[in-house]
């Protein structure tokens, strides 16, 4: 067990008091909080070692090179992978667009890409991009209870099929996909297999598997700060990827109308990196590997049990996503229905569902500080399969009790449903 | 969860449905959080003689597009061209917070936005 | 005048102390250090704000879009233009990668770009990429006092030059280039004019003036952290440009093909943004403000004249870039020549110049903790242009004095040029 | 700047020069400050028998360069690509600071690059 009331101390945000109330904060899904430790090593970072990084001769300039590579190693031995397979980037966001337009000029017209309908913008946007190139983009159906359905993923790998990307963990349904077997199969296609991890790294052990030859996730939703996301790449494949941006740092030697690229990683790194972000990052790597990942994972899973039974009582509610803990994440979406809410008209082109706007949901949670997200969260394709306009969103982590499910539920209980 | 005044108007709106006559249609508020609304104007010389909504969304929204179909009934169109954003919003029947500010301004930005894109008053229909 | 003491005391890695003695940091063009108020903005964020922005109805989450909304309109008056022609990159390489990706597409075959032989890689590189595509990168040459020959420009104006694109201030020669008038002339041949400001906007007044389509520059080259940077665009021109990054935040709807981006600024700015990295940016336009630009740019002004003056007196100095300290910023790049550094050898595919080799007089310096760049400095044509393989180069910001001028010269005249 | 061992073996050199007979031509090491250094060796089953170098550089690299082929004249060219970049840096004539890192281990790698590119000893011309 967790011992949450001193993780929440390391917390500062958490201290803080809105109405003169403690805050609930059920967002993490989105971004998590910070601990003490993470803001430290920034403002530690600025004040003794800030250089620009790289071909510094000078000793503030190695000193400041030392702690991004430290970073990054941490990151690599985090994941289990080499260091050089590490690049960093701004957020998962870019990790994904970065393989999309390295891995562009590999396509053909007709080529297929495959990816989930429980994918978040960020990984169906860079690859909906290609469609303007002739590239075609399927999306694999869910099983009723939330599961990616793998009958309709492997009848929709073609031939033609030469990138598979899908998410570790779903950001809306909690859904976690069994990546070990998805790999396999993508691999027997010989597809490029990419892993979007942004809601897994941060909240399960994970060790790299072979299969896997990309995967993103952010620092920013796992205690590091905002800024600094990574891209881990197979060696071989970061060798033979091209560049994405490019400019200073990133070269071995540049001609008027000629150019030679650095290695990996750095040749995916254009421009000044975020070494602060890096820097943060591994502090907060730091901080998880001190609570243990394994910890890490069988707190949420003990949270989501809890949430799941005591949202089920609710007579008007309507839960997304898998109901085995073991097989999905800290994060339940669901929605009010009301009879208050049936509007007394109805015109042909608008559908009127019963359900509380999520918006009113979680307007109404704020009012006693119950911080949940509200919307489409980012995946609008899941919303429409789904047939809703969006949903209420609770997610835990750490520094979550059983006192933030009570004050979710007591919130909903507010919610007149006459 | 919201006062009776705003429960009722949002279950009995006054302005709801497509009239049999109108000179301006907009339908612009696709927004991201899935909110739509369609605004019906029968318009002459400039003042709005009737103004009808059809849509679904919150409950803020729906109610701040009723309230502003009142409020723009039988005013010029440049007259609620101009209205404050803020002053609106204060007037509100129920407190708006920062994060629902998008919500209560739909129905306004809606209009602006479609008015503009119609060229009035050239380009009535 | 500064009060370069009291200013001093504003940055915590100033006190630093290696080996006993104090740091004379002489490397601003590269990275600038922060100050505390700078670093405290970031900490104050995380212990208070934080929270994922955009679309949050609760109150953590519309405080942290305040902050992010803040910073913005603050950079947006800092170069007198409206907020939203202000997006938020990761730094000056992103924002011209951006431009040379979502520009590509006016673009045909046979089209040109025209820069100049003093860019930095980020002003090059983005621009020929596009070679592969067909379309043909100019340079412009300079005058032997380093300035950009503008009769050279005039003539490698065609009508196929689509887009150029300009450094305001060279980060080796510190030539101050005429934006103005270069603009105008951009501006008669319906050119898009895009100037590099990386080394102009943090050390001189600066308004937006209407020649310019875009201007890039980045956080951590003005006291503010690193992994922010800002893309100006007009807002007409940011209304027709398609988005560069895709994902999260930066659509209005999404559909399982089909997808309706945000106007600008949020159109480009995919996936969740680095609210901390603009909080810090503004703190430290705050910090500038403060001390006034007009200020920054006198004081920078002062030094390099003293500077020009003392490291003439070294007899074996060779000093690259303009005089004239109106029309040059506070950067000073330079060479030593050796008799020591003759090689007794030669042989045909090497060129000896007696020059000593810019990484030695920077480990040289580096003894009596005065830290210089060496090396290209990103610029390798440049380098090429000039015929020599690097420079050392000292650099000033508002934490620097003549106390650190002193520091540099004494220690180049303790290398044994017999 | 330097001690006079450093000084003097940069200004000459032992093993500069392109020698009349070698088997392996290293061109590698365009490494981004510009330096460059081409090694030119003569191997007989495996042996270094002769190893000379031709370049330009700061003087770190050039001297490193110099001793690296004063160290690896007629060993084992297995032996010489198992080089501890460590201990190399530790024995060096003077201190080298970590910025000063990619300059000493110039040679090393370089050698290593090439040799794996030459695909020793199958590979050679
Ligand atoms: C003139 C100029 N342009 C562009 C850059 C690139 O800036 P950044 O590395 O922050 O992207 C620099 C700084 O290195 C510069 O001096
Ligand atoms: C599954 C998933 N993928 C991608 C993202 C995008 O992450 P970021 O906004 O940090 O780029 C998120 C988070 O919003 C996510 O939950």
């Amino acid at each position: 067990m967790l011992d949450v009331g001193s993780i929440r101390r390391d917390f500062p945000i958490l201290q803080r008091k809105m109405d003169g109330k403690r805050i609930v904060y059920l967002d993490s899904t989105a971004t998590t909080q910070k601990p003490e430790s993470v803001i430290n090593a920034i403002a530690e970072f600025y004040r003794n070692y800030n250089a620009n990084v790289h071909r510094s001769v000078y000793k503030l300039g190695w000193e400041a090179t030392d702690c991004y590579e430290q970073a990054r190693k941490n990151v690599a031995d985090f994941i289990g992978v080499k260091s050089e397979e590490i690049v960093f980037t701004r957020n998962t966001t870019e990790s994904l667009n970065l393989l999309s337009y390295s891995l562009e000029g590999k396509l053909k017209k007709g080529d297929r890409i495959l990816i989930s309908s429980m994918e978040h913008h960020s990984n169906i946007l860079p690859w909906m991009r290609l469609e303007e190139r002739g590239i075609n983009l399927d999306y694999i159906n869910l099983t009723p209870e939330g599961f990616l359905d793998i009958e309709d993923f492997k009848s929709k790998i073609k031939k033609e099929t030469k990138i598979i990307s899908i998410t570790h963990q779903s950001n809306v349904l909690g859904t976690i996909n069994d990546i070990d077997t998805l790999s396999k199969i993508a691999k027997e296609n010989d597809s490029i297999f990419i892993v979007d991890g942004a809601q897994s790294i941060p909240h399960m052990p994970f060790k790299m598997i072979n299969g896997i030859d990309y995967m993103a996730f952010s620092g920013h939703k796992m205690l590091g700060p905002l800024g600094i996301g990574v891209l881990y790449g197979k060696y071989e494949n970061l060798s033979e990827l091209p560049p994405f941006q490019r400019g200073g740092e990133m070269i071995k030697e540049v001609d008027f109308h000629k150019v030679e690229f650095e290695d990996p990683p750095i040749k995916f790194e254009a421009g000044t990196p975020n070494v602060e972000g890096a820097v943060g990052l591994s502090a907060a790597i730091d901080y998880l590997k001190k609570i243990g990942m394994e910890n890490v994972r069988s707190h949420e899973k003990y949270l989501t049990r809890k949430a799941l039974d005591s949202l089920s009582t609710l007579k008007n509610i309507q839960i997304y996503g898998p109901r085995d803990t073991e097989k999905r994440g800290g994060v339940i979406s669901f929605n009010i229905r009301s009879e208050a809410i049936k509007r007394k008209i109805a015109s042909g082109n608008i559908h009127l569902d019963g359900l509380l706007h999520s918006h009113d949901v979680a307007s109404h949670l704020d009012e006693s500080n119950v911080f949940v997200r509200s919307g489409h969260h980012c995946a609008q394709p899941l919303m429409k399969y789904l047939n809703i306009k969006g949903t209420a969103r609770a997610s835990f982590y750490i520094y979550n009790d059983i006192d933030d499910i009570e004050a979710l539920v007591s919130g909903l209980e507010g919610i007149d449903v006459q | 969860m919201y006062n009776d005044e705003i429960m009722d108007r949002y279950q009995n709106p006054y302005y709801f449905g497509k009239p049999e006559r109108y000179s301006i249609v907009i339908d612009e508020a696709s927004t991201s959080c899935g909110d739509k609304i369609i605004l019906y104007i029968q318009e002459e010389n400039g003042v709005i003689k009737q103004i009808k909504f059809e849509g679904d969304g919150c409950i803020i929204s729906m109610v701040s597009t009723d309230l502003f179909c009142e409020k723009a009934t039988g005013r010029n169109i440049e007259e609620i061209m101009r209205i404050d954003e803020s002053d609106y919003v204060k007037n509100f029947p129920v407190e708006i917070t920062p994060g629902r500010l998008n919500c209560a301004l739909l129905p306004i930005r809606a209009f602006r936005r479609g008015v503009g894109r119609a060229n009035i008053p050239g380009n009535l229909k």
